[in-house]
């Protein structure tokens, strides 16, 4: 936290700034690509923000980030400003997984390049952009179930009993991707594992505390592992588990991300692993994704980031703190 | 006792008035609910249990207490409640190595300052209240974004006695703070020359003005009053996870209105008392519990709680009506 | 008589327990003028809005024109059509719109044009030459409101128009103009009008008829030319009454002024003028609207920005706000009583010490035995009944809320007491209360007291020392026993007598 | 200067316009292409009917809390109801949106209370039916022939919605201005019972406000769905408290009966601008944020003792 860290003009075109050309190789270098993303409101999207603008100006790219409250009408408007901008390619990280479609419709319709980070739409209708590099939030819904199975197992108890879900803000197609993925695998790897409850806890810790604090009340000693989708929210598990009297190291919790809370909670014991999805990463193959559009490289339509199962053994090597600047 | 001489809540039949019927009524429900739940829900009278009800009731209630004094004051309502929140979040965990109190005092003189100054605009400047807080909203979130720069801030060490401590078990600190706040708040309101002029100017803005009351001051202390509330709900909140961020108190403002309206608290102003808040706080929080530990999905949860507010507002109306 | 133009029999309606009419029957016939008096609570409102279909009975029934009326639906405005006492205009619409409001013969879509000529001859016919069609209406000052209120009666054509306390806001000169207008409107089309005053002279100048209705019930219907004003009284309030009329208290030589004013102006309003009064003297300041009398008893208290010097004892004490007028020991009582004047949703207990929560509360709590006193011994001199102090004052009558509204402005103990308008829409019974309480206050506490009113009969009534204005000079200061209602009403309607003044041109 | 004098939130509204496209166009030379002015147009249209609808409640004395939580309600009836057949959709999410402002103007006339009070419950009420109409599903709409019929573009900067928002803005206005109906609206909004005892037709003119408040943010829940392709229980998060500032910002005055619909859309006009002009230079979060707070509160400033200061001073 650094309060006196910019000045009012760098805070109102911070992009402008952070792309000021550096000598830097490659066809990318100089070509204007226009960034829809998340706003900084949210975390993992403030560290992929700042993430991405610093790999973009180190390239050579002319990266314009635009950013956008969770609106996927605002984001509409905003593919269609970036359109009229006429860059040499769009990325976007589409707030919505598949509201945007009719708008991806025009980008093609007006001959721009279309990169998707972060959030993957409906492979179906993967004509509609170049590549998508990102989380595979399916994936990672699966990797929990298997990580929650690896824990009681490692805790030398039986796979049977009750799992709570708690899940990020309904209605959402990263909340509905996770919770597919998570419940499948379960239940094709360990059908005595029954899912008691899901609550949304709204990708914030208090929400999942009194969600995870009602379902705790309601099951108590049934638990035997308990799915949230996010560090964040397991966070606020750990704590209606403590004011239950629960034992959370009793039981398999099991968060995602591997967020700096959840790598504090791991390291204490308190949560079992995480899956980890790192902006870093994301960020990272984002810029790469635009570097091969440019040089011309074949293009994949899915390049996922990858999703370790991140344990207490691995937490140091695979999950780096996040860069603060 | 002025409060009872001067007023019609005195005596069996004034919890009856027309005035007051509706947080009667939502004082009553709350109790036979609690104590239905108690009966026929499986551990719903664990300490655990109550101890979750209480926290959750506790960062809003105290949300909802310094609210009412602009809504008793004349002023409907504020939404600036979640952004100071969340910005007193960020602070309490930032300021919480100095320890608890001073985090506390720090997050507290920040919710002032920021109550202050609406205070000034809406009371002194004479402009729209709702507008005023709607852009104080957007500024606060501004600023406080610019500071932590989206990032989540962690506490360090272990959780701290305002966090998890308990007075006895089911009963956190959090709990008797917000008691504490509900106690000083009604003998504030109730008996002191300020609480007089507070809720004379609700009642009635232009004979206060004629009358000679201290109008625009009052109106000051109110979101100076409001600012503290919803700070102290952001620190309560980072206290208890030992994080803060943007998103603590992402559906503060609402929820401390429908507590506020549900017990009793009248929109238009002079009308309600600080107990009410507390009582509606309470009948939400139980109400919520209630869907959460039967595992009700969360649109039927929002769904009651949408039917919970249009009923007892009917049925404070249509009782009213049928005493007068 | 010929069949009446309205005919109705047993109306009963009751407000919870409370009988505010217990079955009246009343016939109207066809171009008469009739006058409906009462006191408050009498049930006089109540019957009005039953007869406009506003409120629906309990019992009864309602024939106009010949037709059966359905109750409790609002009735035909051409044929029946209601100027409220309480002014029913709505502020943010244009003066046509609002005469036009609640007619029935405009279509849904809204053609303005084929009104304008009819609306602008009422207009004028009320004495509104000068006012534009399509100014808003909340920009005009409350007589003006007023009179546009009873051109809206007068351009729907009703066939019986009723009228509630319309001059309560009137000057003499507005009233007789209104006056001309009712007698040409029975003369020339024959119209029905039943008017509601508590100016009793109004009635006996008027009406042809007049009934009186007591506790909800009907008590009598008679020729007002076979009327006196003693047996009107009587038949009101069902006993005989002292008028409210008081001995003026003489001024007394030697006494040093209580309040002087010296070169006292306010640019456009009133022209410098320099007033004594003394102590224990109770004076009105009369005059037509915008003669400047009221902007000056409210620039007193420090509502406007006067030029000049005022003191009081002696002592300069020119307020810049009302808290510091109340600081100086001058108090003061709003006319519009419900929206400044009293806390109507607040106890009455409450609202008697709201101005002096400072005196009984120490180091910022209130002490509760001091607020108990302090309010008991203020609505005990008031004649407030002490076991109503928890009720909210919306619970009293017009009477007993004015005298709230007196009570804590006294509470202040000032040395000087400024009332505008001080018994509007209070009922003779009341008056006479209020008239004494404040004599007693002149001369037990030797307290000054300046009013503004636009109600003769008041000026006649209540006042030692009576200064008349026109156009924003002051015309005359006399001595009551030197003034009579043709030299008050000379002074405000033509001004000072010198032919060469501004005033005659 | 004069009009300044009169109204200085009139005059302020036209500065800040003007100022702010100025600024716009020298910062990005983008911000008056053909492109940024239809993308301006989609956002004054979905907010413009929010604002448009809350705006005749308060115009009418009342407040309709509900609009934004109706654009997702109506969005997810638009697109369940419509996947076969959209003009079913179309008018299954009018009748709903209709009915629930119907449901509002009743409870709130007969109970008498506050409509803060009952459109908050119903608002809650309304976001819950939106989740459960979801059911944890991503609802999409396959007709694209329709959604690019609504994306297309004419002269290359009016929507269909935006010139729709257009046509129900003037439409408004004109009935407003020209209507029995418009007229009582005011007088119910300006001053209840002295509209009510004149004889004007108060309950339903407070009805229809409430009515119509329903019918726009479903119209806008809808058509956005359309264009989207898109439904979900997340959409219009934001819209109520925009909605709220650009009515007032537009000249509404709480208290009712003042404001036109010509000043509401220049207040609509006014955020969209902002934002679309900040998206456009990419300004960051906090400077988003700051901005539009700033806005906001230089307008209310315009209308508070400050103006009234400069008012006395130029008058």
């Amino acid at each position: 936290m650094n309060i006196i860290r910019s000045t009012f003009g760098a805070l109102l075109a911070g992009s402008l700034l952070a792309s000021a050309s550096v000598a830097a190789e490659g066809a990318q270098a100089g070509k204007k690509v226009i960034f829809l993303g998340a706003d900084d409101i949210c975390e993992y999207c403030a560290v992929y923000n700042d993430q991405i603008r610093k790999l973009a100006a180190e390239k050579g790219i002319d990266l314009e980030v635009v950013t956008n409250k969770f609106d996927p009408a605002q984001q509409a408007t905003q593919v269609d400003q970036a359109i009229a901008k006429r860059p040499d390619a769009i990325l976007l990280w589409t707030i919505d997984g598949t509201a945007l479609f009719p708008a991806m419709r025009k980008v093609q319709r007006a001959d721009i390049p279309l990169l998707l980070t972060d959030v993957q739409p409906d492979k179906a209708r993967e004509d509609l952009w170049v590549q998508y590099t990102g989380g595979n939030y399916e994936e990672q819904g699966s990797k929990s179930a298997q990580l929650l199975i690896n824990a009681l197992e490692a805790k030398g108890k039986p796979l049977e009993g009750g799992v709570i879900m708690i899940t990020g803000i309904v209605g959402q197609a990263q909340t509905i991707s996770m919770t597919k993925g998570f419940t499948e695998t379960l239940a094709d790897l360990a059908p005595n594992l029954e899912i008691l409850g899901a609550q949304p806890g709204n990708w914030d810790t208090g929400t999942s505390t009194q969600a995870a604090a009602g379902l705790f009340t309601k099951y108590g000693d049934e638990i035997v592992g308990v799915y949230a989708a996010e560090d964040i929210m397991m966070q606020g598990v750990l704590i209606a588990a403590e004011r239950a009297g629960l034992d959370p190291t009793e039981m398999a919790m099991v968060g995602g991300g591997c967020e700096p809370v959840g790598i504090k909670n791991i390291k204490a014991g308190l949560q079992y692993g995480t899956v980890l999805q790192s902006p870093v990463d994301e960020a990272t193959y984002a810029v790469q994704s635009i570097v091969d559009l440019f040089n011309g490289a074949e293009m994949s339509k899915s390049v996922y980031v990858p999703h370790p199962m991140v344990t207490a053994e691995n937490v140091d090597e695979v999950c780096q703190p996040w860069p603060t600047n | 006792m002025s409060a009872a001489t001067l007023s019609r809540t005195s005596g069996f039949g004034g919890l009856f008035a027309p005035a007051r019927v509706q947080a009667t009524v939502i004082q009553i429900a709350t109790v036979v609910m609690f104590l239905a739940a108690c009966a026929f829900i499986e551990n719903f009278a664990s300490a655990s249990n109550i101890s979750s009800i209480l926290y959750a009731a506790s960062t809003v209630g105290i949300a909802a207490v310094g609210l009412a004094s602009v809504t008793i004051s004349g002023n409907l309502f504020a939404l600036s409640l979640g952004s100071t929140a969340a910005f007193a979040s960020i602070v309490y965990i930032a300021a919480s190595g100095w320890g608890v109190l001073p985090a506390l005092a720090a997050s507290v003189a920040l919710g002032l300052v920021f109550g202050l100054l609406q205070g000034l605009v809406v009371g002194w400047l004479r402009c729209n209240a709702i507008i005023s807080t709607i852009a104080a909203g957007s500024l606060i979130a501004g600023l406080a974004t610019w500071v932590s720069d989206g990032r989540t801030v962690l506490a360090e060490g272990g959780p701290s006695w305002l966090g998890s401590g308990t007075l006895i078990p089911g009963v956190p600190w959090q709990a008797v703070l917000f008691l504490l706040i509900v106690i000083v708040g009604e003998v504030l309101m109730q008996r002191t020359r300020a609480g007089w002029e507070l809720r004379l100017r609700g009642t009635n803005p232009d004979a206060a003005e004629l009358a000679g009351l201290r109008v625009t001051r009052m109106v000051v202390l109110s979101y100076v009053l409001a600012g503290a509330g919803a700070a102290i709900a952001g620190a309560l909140i980072a206290a208890q996870s030992g994080t803060g961020n943007l998103r603590v108190g992402a559906d503060l403002d609402f929820s401390a209105i429908a507590a506020m309206l549900v017990g009793g608290v009248a929109i238009g102003g002079g009308r309600g008392r600080i107990i009410d808040v507390a009582s509606g706080t309470l009948f939400l929080a139980v109400l919520t519990n209630i869907l959460l530990v039967n595992n009700f999905a969360y649109e039927v949860q929002l769904m009651v709680k949408g039917l919970a507010v249009l009923v007892a507002v009917t049925a404070g109306a249509l009782l009213a009506r049928k005493k007068r | 008589m010929s069949a009446p133009i309205l005919s109705a029999r047993g109306l009963k309606k009751s407000y919870g327990g409370v009988r505010a009419l217990r079955g009246m029957d009343i016939d109207l016939a066809e171009g008469e003028i009739h006058g409906l008096c009462g006191e408050n609570g009498a049930g006089k409102s109540t019957l009005v809005k039953i007869l406009g279909g506003l409120v629906e009975p309990d019992e009864g029934e309602l024939g106009i024109g010949g037709m059966q009326v359905e109750l409790g639906t609002p009735v035909d405005p051409a044929l029946l059509s209601i100027v409220h006492q309480e002014l029913s205009i709505i502020p943010h619409l244009s003066v046509l719109d609002n005469v036009m409001l609640g007619a029935r013969d405009v279509g849904r879509i809204y053609r303005r044009g084929p009104f304008r000529a009819h609306v602008r001859q009422v207009l004028d016919s009320v004495g509104l030459e000068h006012v534009s069609l399509d100014v808003q209406a909340e920009t005009l000052p409350l007589a003006e409101r007023q009179l546009i209120e009873i051109a809206r009666g007068i351009a729907r054509g009703a066939r019986v128009l009723l009228l509630d306390e319309p001059t309560a806001t009137l000057s003499d000169g507005e009233i007789e103009k209104v006056f001309a207008v009712m007698r040409r409107l029975k003369a020339e089309q024959g119209t029905t009008i039943v008017i509601i005053s508590h100016r009793l002279n109004e009635i006996f100048a008027l009406t042809d008829r007049v009934t009186v209705l007591r506790s909800g019930q009907h008590v009598m219907t008679a020729n007002t030319a076979e009327l006196t004003n003693a047996r009107l009284v009587e038949a009101m309030i069902g006993h005989e009454l002292q008028t409210g009329e008081i001995a003026p208290s003489q001024a007394r030589e030697g006494v040093a002024p209580r309040l002087s004013l010296t070169g006292w102006s306010l640019p456009g309003r009133f022209a410098s003028l320099e007033l004594d009064v003394q102590p224990g003297q109770i004076v009105s300041l009369v005059g037509q609207l915008g003669s400047g009398a009221d902007t000056l008893l409210e620039s007193l208290a420090g509502l406007h920005p006067a030029r000049g010097a005022l003191s009081l004892d002696g002592k300069a004490a020119t307020p810049r706000g009302i808290a510091e007028a109340y600081a100086a020991g001058i108090a003061y009582v709003s006319e519009d009583r419900a929206k400044r004047g009293v806390f109507l949703e607040a106890a009455i207990g409450t609202n008697l010490v709201s101005q002096i929560l400072d005196r009984v509360s120490r180091n910022g709590w209130m002490v509760s035995s001091d607020v108990r006193e302090r309010a008991t011994q203020l609505a005990q001199n008031f004649a407030i009944d002490p076991a109503r102090l928890p009720h909210d004052v919306s619970t009293l009558s017009g009477g007993n809320q004015q005298k709230v509204s007196l009570g804590k402005a006294a509470a202040l103990g000032p040395r000087l007491l400024l009332l505008n308008e001080p018994t509007r829409g209070v009922d003779i019974g009341a008056r006479a209360e209020i008239y004494a309480q404040l004599r007693r206050l002149a001369e037990a506490d030797g307290l000054t007291i300046l009013f503004y009113s636009t109600d003769l009969e008041e000026v006649l009534d209540a006042s030692d020392r009576i200064v008349t204005f026109y156009r924003g000079a002051m015309v005359r200061d006399a001595l009551r026993p030197q003034m009579d209602a043709d030299a008050i009403l000379h002074d405000i309607l033509h001004g000072p007598d010198t032919p060469n003044t501004e005033a005659a041109a | 200067m004069k009009t300044l004098a009169e109204n200085p939130l009139l005059a302020l509204r036209w500065l800040l316009l003007l100022g702010m496209a100025v600024i716009f166009t020298a910062a990005n030379s983008y911000f008056p292409a053909a492109g940024n002015i239809f993308a301006l147009g989609e956002s004054f249209a979905l907010l413009g009917l929010v604002a448009l609808g809350l705006a005749l409640t308060i115009l009418a004395g009342e407040f309709d809390l509900s609009g934004g939580a109706m654009v997702a309600v109506s969005g997810l009836i638009m697109l369940k109801c419509g996947a076969d057949n959209a003009v079913l959709g179309l008018l299954a999410a009018l009748a709903f949106g209709g009915l629930v402002g119907l449901f509002n103007g009743i409870v709130t006339l007969k109970l008498g209370v506050s409509s803060l009070v009952t459109t908050l419950g119903v608002m809650i009420l309304l976001s819950g039916f939106a989740v459960w109409l979801e059911g944890g599903q991503a609802i999409n709409f396959e007709n694209y022939d329709l959604t690019d019929a609504f994306n297309m573009d004419w002269f290359g900067v009016l929507s269909p919605r935006s010139v729709i928002t257009i046509v129900l803005f003037v439409v408004t206005g004109l009935m407003l201005a020209f209507t029995r109906m418009g007229r009582d609206i005011i007088a119910a909004g300006s001053h209840r019972k002295a509209a009510g005892m004149a004889g004007a037709d108060v309950r339903g003119a407070v009805v229809t406000t409430f009515v119509l408040s329903g019918l726009f943010a479903a119209l806008a829940g809808a058509l956005l769905a359309i264009t989207l392709g898109r439904a979900s229980s997340t959409f219009g998060a934001n819209l109520l408290l925009q909605g709220a500032s650009a009515a007032i910002l537009g000249g509404v005055a709480l208290s009712g009966g003042v404001g036109r619909p010509f000043g509401v859309a220049i207040g609509v006009l006014v955020l969209a601008v902002l934002n679309n002009g900040l998206g456009l230079i990419g300004a960051s979060s906090p400077a988003i944020l700051l901005l539009n707070g700033g806005v906001l509160l230089i307008a209310v400033l315009a209308g508070g003792a400050p103006a009234t200061w400069l008012r006395a001073r130029l008058a």
